[in-house]
């Protein structure tokens, strides 16, 4: 392959990891935006929506088959399915703490992570599973660009819910509701908004977003595991600070980046992908240390 | 506070002081408890009662698949031995240690085995919580057998108290490049999954293949849990090796092989034994077929282990798994060992299993090299064929 | 020379101006007082002289040495104190570790010293001790030394953050409506205690006050300001009648003195 | 945000118990008496128990010392750090290196690991300490993993089969080779992390921390230094769990990167809050009962992280300064 070759499979693969990585960003970010809360267990709610998924198909497939018509279907009840998840997670473990200091309520959410994916460990046998779906593997050529049928329609699919999720944030009076908690809580309550019930919107609009990536991620790779969702986690953080966290389209933007970066990151001579993973990290401290409201935040006050 | 919650607090507070008490007894019984008397040495005629043999395998975390196939093979062969009447009228009884594939566990579970007087050991299955437990036993003086654990660092760190019956990294290195030679293949990729034993096989191999004359294209390493390996599969269309040594563990070996396959990968790949499991061809599917593995004898393959599937089978809700036949083999050699030195004493066996001359396994004649290591190559090839694995050709 | 001197001080949050060129000056030994009405951005400027806000334009002299780009507790080190206009104790620590707190930046204990408890750390320790207590026997509270700060009544509260603020053995102390909150008898003697503090430990005073009362009775000089400008400066009397002072108090005033 | 207190939602079984004892323990002869006993009892222990349970024992002072100094940074600094096991992975790989590739002798091989842990320490803490305090979380994490993989991917640290070979101590002529050896190593490192802990507690710094802890501006006010006194803390706190590797390298003789995982990160914070953060007998308690559940309940290993995971819910949302009771206060209605 000439190198231009290599260049464009990699941004297109760059673009597909990255929509991922936004999709579960968006969740950390307007979770971190409303209630200030680094959600450690965000991660671990896509695993679950790629175990619920899945778990959808296995019961599905004798009766509609396992294409994409029951894909769809799996992925609008996995959504639902574990924004309610997401929702009852924060009822229960989040909603007690909100003004504890900010200590407890980053262990409590280490706690959560620690009980959802020690539970599916316990339930899966810990072994990896085969997400077997009955979708055409074909590939064929877009100029040099080799692609699948599946890769195309997830990508699209991808995108398509950012939109939907751009709309509704900027849009839809809960959208605005939302912002405007983030803002600043108290005023919001004296002014009438009902500050519980956006915030548990928002973890269930996150948490579903998170668990349609956990699908996706499940149809594109074949297989899944318990475990997915720490290193998925950690870079959704990553692409959250760099699109400056709080604030929604940054996650997405930060998503996509960090994916390009990765693709591109291991086509750097004599480093191989074994340093990937510390390329990302070491990337997201400095973006921490030089660039900490991220490329779209705006600078805080000027307190020292 | 109300008054009826006072009452279950002081309820509480009686229940806990009791508890206490009890606590302090148990430490206390705990502590003197295991005031017992030197090691038993004697010779068999004096030697009274059961003979307590350890097995340490990995029974939680990752590997615990495996490590439980392992100690159900060990069992096994234990209940057909004293089925059989024993050792010299002995009968055996085993306790388990649970390494967990991870070092520091394994020390505390090596110590465990040591402290209940185990006359001899088998086991052994991740080489990274192996490693740390050889000295253990050594400064113990309890020999032990090891079933699975083949890394070649084990060689090093061994104060001759162990003993590999499975044949090492450099061995399966060999079949590796054996097997490529026969493919016609010149130029390859190497990766392994950032692990002691993965990282070791892939140095062997690359020794040996460059030693070869042939050029090896990518060195690489992948994280273990990672699921994405596009940017991977980019770089070696890039290079275009004719074959591919994948030598870590199936998880991540059945999404590389899918994924290479559908980024248009055509050249031949081969994996280690490290993916041997039938699960690698479950989860990559159809992206499997024709790969190959540089395997353990599997007992499938086996003509000899007909009988030891059935048992397995018969008292196991599971087909054993990769290492049992091993293991079974393990835990025979040792009682062999046994009846060879007459004895029980650690020592006499460990002397007796040094000597051993073609003890017949399932897997195979069983003598050792100077390093105690298994004096020949019991690797073999498979290749994925209709779904599963079958010799190859 | 003036012990503080503020020249052009400006503080803009975004668009606004919560301090627009502000200058004043406080003479060593003076008891000052800046008041306004709500929102004038009095605390801004206490803020940006203790090194909290970063002003945007201007100069501040302590002693001579610019304040400005220096953090909070270099400016305490450089010896200007303060209190906080909502309490800013430290709740659940015991009194007497609270006021042991202003000593932190007159020691200089590390981790060896400490790991392997020396003389030089004992007797500093046993210092840092001595001091506070002499601080919470000078506003009068030293028999409550071991309560947990949090469970004093309110006025007790108040006096513990002011030893502690003299516990940092100040030049200046900055205080922040130190009378809000408290009855008539309390703040007769707060104003007895503030001319013990600048006659007996010769610490300047520079207060921010609501209580106009008070202010009069105590302050030899007064600024005032509004809308982040300074509109008056001088005596009770002279303030007082100033008409943009009763333009920017209008109603305020009686207001506070029915209050 | 300076909201420390907490409610008492549920009520401490041991409370009652312990209660009495700090009472009884007001009288110095019966305090110093106990201790006396238990450092009696602990010094003879091993030559009445097994091989195993003296390994056990030595890993709960191991853990007691990893997670004091853990504690410094999480109970008396209050940051969050998940990526502790990285600084301990600094220690222990310093010894290793120096050890078995130049032969240097054990304990010469000590300052040099804490020097590199503070080097570490400084490295990560310096730039991230002025950030937002959560952030820091996901910064310690991050310099976990890179800590790891570099680890595993550098020819000098042995690669991911890591180093083989450590030399054991000597001590005044006597090789420590025994089990018996480590555990009064340990035991001596683990009651001078102690009274290390106990002194920086009740100190100048120690003081600092809790008002930092409690409300950082009004700690600023008060001429403190608070960027530097949280990197005080991260510098001590990572020389603790260097020293702790250092040990850990010479006991094993073998390490790999397979030690230093998050999850070992996790387990040491979890003995730290379950015990109690910042207080010296709660981390103490935390590490006892993170080391002897999975001992003593040997069938719970596959469900032990689900259980403690459950535990650290249950006390961050019931009781969230952790198993042991607060010291019994002075209060008004006295």
């Amino acid at each position: 392959m000439a190198l231009h070759e290599i260049l464009l499979q990699q941004l297109f693969n760059g673009l597909l990891i990255g929509s991922f990585y936004g999709l579960v960003a968006i969740g950390y970010s307007m979770v971190y935006g409303i209630i200030k809360l680094l959600n450690f267990a965000h991660g671990d709610i896509y695993m679950i929506g790629a175990f619920s998924g899945l778990i959808f198909l296995s019961i599905a497939s004798p009766y509609i088959g396992a294409g994409w018509p029951s894909l769809i279907l799996g992925l609008l009840i996995t959504m639902l399915l574990v924004g309610l998840l997401g929702v009852l997670i924060q009822r229960v473990a989040y909603r007690p703490m909100l003004k504890a200091p900010r200590l407890s309520i980053l262990i409590t959410a280490l706690a959560v992570s620690m009980i959802l994916y020690n539970t599916v460990m316990l339930l899966s046998a810990g072994r990896y599973r085969a997400f077997n779906v009955d979708i055409s593997s074909e590939s064929f050529y877009l100029g040099a660009l080799r692609l699948t049928e599946t890769r195309v329609i997830l990508i699209v699919a991808a995108f398509t819910l950012m939109f939907i999720m751009h709309m509704f944030i900027t849009k839809t009076m809960y959208g605005k509701a939302m912002r405007a908690i983030a803002l600043d809580r108290d005023t919001c309550q004296l002014m009438g908004i009902d500050v519980f019930k956006i915030i548990a919107l928002t973890f269930f609009v996150g948490s579903a977003l998170a668990a349609a990536a956990g699908i996706m991620a499940g149809v594109y790779y074949g297989t899944i595991h318990f475990f997915m969702g720490f290193l998925i986690g950690l870079k959704a953080f990553t692409a959250a600070v760099i699109g400056g966290i709080g604030i929604i389209p940054g996650a997405m933007l930060g998503g996509l980046l960090l994916g390009l970066l990765e693709a591109f990151g291991t086509q750097i001579p004599f480093i191989g992908t074994e340093w990937k993973d510390v390329f990302s990290f070491a990337f997201l401290i400095l973006f921490l240390i030089f660039k900490p409201n991220g490329l779209l935040g705006r600078s805080e006050s000027e307190r020292m | 506070m109300c008054k009826i919650d006072e009452e279950v607090f002081m309820s509480m507070k009686k229940h806990w002081i009791l508890m206490l008490v009890a606590a302090m007894l148990v430490f206390g019984a705990f502590g003197c408890a295991e005031e017992a008397a030197d090691p038993v040495d004697d010779p068999v005629d004096e030697f009274e009662g059961e003979v307590l043999i350890g097995i340490m395998v990995p029974t939680t975390g990752s590997e615990a698949a495996d490590g439980t196939d392992m100690e159900n093979a060990a069992l096994l062969a234990v209940q057909e031995i004293n089925d059989a009447g024993g050792v010299m009228g002995h009968r055996l009884v085993t306790t388990t240690g649970d390494d967990g594939c991870d070092p520091s566990m394994a020390t505390a579970a090596a110590s465990q085995l040591v402290s209940e007087e185990v006359v001899a050991l088998v086991g052994g299955y991740c080489s990274g919580a192996t490693l740390p437990t050889l000295a253990i036993y050594g400064e113990a003086g309890i020999p032990f057998v090891i079933a699975a654990s083949n890394a070649t660092s084990l060689i090093d760190e061994n104060p001759g108290w162990g003993f590999m019956i499975n044949s090492t990294g450099l061995d399966q290195a060999a079949t590796a490049v054996s097997q490529f030679e026969a493919l016609g293949v010149e130029t390859i990729a190497v990766i392994d999954s950032g692990d002691a034993y993965s990282a070791d096989l892939k140095e062997q191999t690359i020794i040996q293949w460059e030693g070869a004359g042939y050029e090896v294209l990518v060195d690489d390493t992948v994280q273990r849990g990672e699921v994405d390996f596009s940017a991977f599969v980019t770089s070696i269309m890039a290079n275009q090796p004719d074959g591919i040594y994948w030598t870590g563990y199936q998880a991540e070996g059945a999404l590389l092989i899918r994924q290479l396959r559908e980024g248009g990968y055509e050249g031949e790949i081969i994996v280690g034994d490290g993916s041997s499991a039938q699960e690698l061809i479950d989860l990559a599917g159809d992206a499997a077929e024709g790969v190959y593995c540089t395997g353990p004898p599997l007992t499938d393959f086996l003509p000899a282990a007909q009988s030891f599937i059935e048992g397995y089978e018969a008292n196991f809700p599971r087909e054993p798994g990769a290492y049992a036949a091993l293991m079974y083999d393990a835990t025979n050699l040792l009682v062999d060992a046994m009846e060879r030195a007459g004895s029980f004493d650690s020592a006499a066996i460990r002397d007796a299993l040094e000597a051993t001359d073609g003890f017949e396994g399932l897997a195979g004649p069983v003598m050792f090299t100077e390093d105690n290591t298994l004096a020949r190559s019991n690797f073999v090839v498979l290749e994925a064929r209709d779904g599963r694995w079958a010799l190859a050709e | 020379m003036a012990l503080l001197q503020i020249k052009d001080l400006t503080l803009r949050f975004g668009g606004l101006c919560a301090v627009n060129a502000l200058s004043l000056e406080i003479e060593e030994g003076s008891i000052r007082s800046l008041i306004g009405p709500n929102g004038a951005g009095k605390t801004c400027v206490f803020n940006c002289l203790t090194g909290f806000y970063k002003p945007s334009d201007g100069e501040m002299l302590f002693q001579g040495e610019s304040l400005v780009n220096k953090k909070p507790h270099i400016i305490t080190y450089m010896g200007m104190a303060r209190t906080f206009q909502n309490l800013r104790l430290f709740k659940s620590m015991s009194v007497l570790e609270n006021v042991m707190s202003g000593m932190h930046c007159r020691t200089n204990a590390a981790f060896f010293t400490t790991a392997f408890r020396t003389k030089g750390q004992r007797e500093e320790e046993k210092h840092i001790r001595e001091v506070a207590e002499e601080c919470l026997d000078f506003v009068g509270i030293l028999n409550k030394k071991h309560f947990i700060a949090s469970n004093l009544p309110y006025g007790d509260q108040r006096k513990v953050e002011w030893a502690r603020a003299l516990a940092t053995q100040p030049k200046l102390l900055l205080l922040d409506e130190p009378a809000a909150g408290l009855n008539k008898d309390e703040k007769s003697r707060l104003i007895d205690l503030m001319h013990k503090i600048r006659d007996k430990r010769e610490v300047t005073i520079f207060l921010i006050e609501h209580d106009m009362g008070l202010v009069m009775k105590i302050s030899e000089k007064i600024f005032v300001i509004d809308y982040g400008v300074k509109i008056a400066e001088g005596t009770a009397q002279e303030v007082r009648d100033n008409p943009k002072v009763v333009e920017a108090y209008l109603g305020k005033e009686e207001e506070e003195e029915t209050a | 945000m300076a909201e420390t207190k907490n409610k008492h939602k549920i009520k401490n079984p041991f409370e009652g118990i312990i209660e009495k004892l700090f009472m009884i323990f007001e009288n110095k002869i019966y305090l110093y008496g106990f201790f006396a006993a238990l450092v009696v009892f602990l010094v003879i222990f091993p030559n009445t128990s097994s091989r195993f349970t003296q390994e056990i024992m030595t890993n709960l002072f191991f853990y007691v010392v990893v997670c004091l100094g853990l504690n410094i940074i999480v109970g008396y600094a209050g940051l969050l750090h998940l990526g502790y096991a990285a600084f301990f992975a600094v220690g222990a790989y310093t010894t290793g290196i120096l050890s078995s590739r130049m032969g240097m002798d054990f304990w010469l091989t000590i300052p040099f690991s804490i020097v590199a842990a503070v080097i570490a320490g400084l490295a990560i803490g310096f730039p991230t300490l002025r950030l937002r305090g959560d952030y820091l979380a996901i910064v310690t994490l991050g310099f976990g993993e890179i800590t790891r993989l570099t680890i595993r991917n550098l020819d000098v640290t042995g690669g991911a089969i890591g180093l083989i070979g450590i030399q054991r101590p000597e001590f005044f002529g006597i090789t420590l080779n025994q089990i018996s050896h480590f555990y009064y190593m340990f035991f001596i490192l683990a009651i001078l992390a102690i009274i290390v802990s106990y002194r920086l507690e009740n100190s100048r710094m120690g003081r600092a921390w809790e008002y930092i802890r409690e409300d950082e501006d009004a700690a600023a006010a008060m001429g403190i230094n608070v960027t530097t006194s949280r990197l005080y803390a991260f510098i001590i706190g990572s020389a603790f769990g260097a020293v702790a590797g250092s040990f850990f390298a010479a006991k094993m003789t073998a390490i790999s990167p397979d030690s230093f995982m998050f999850i070992h990160s996790v387990m040491f914070l979890m003995a730290v809050v379950l015990g109690g953060m910042g207080k010296i007998p709660g981390v103490v308690l935390g590490s006892v009962l993170v080391v002897l559940i999975p001992e003593v309940a040997r069938g719970i290993g596959p469900y032990r992280l689900l259980i403690f995971g459950f535990l650290l819910l249950i006390i961050m949302l019931y009781r969230p300064q952790g198993i042991w009771p607060e010291k019994p206060t002075i209060s008004t209605d006295e």
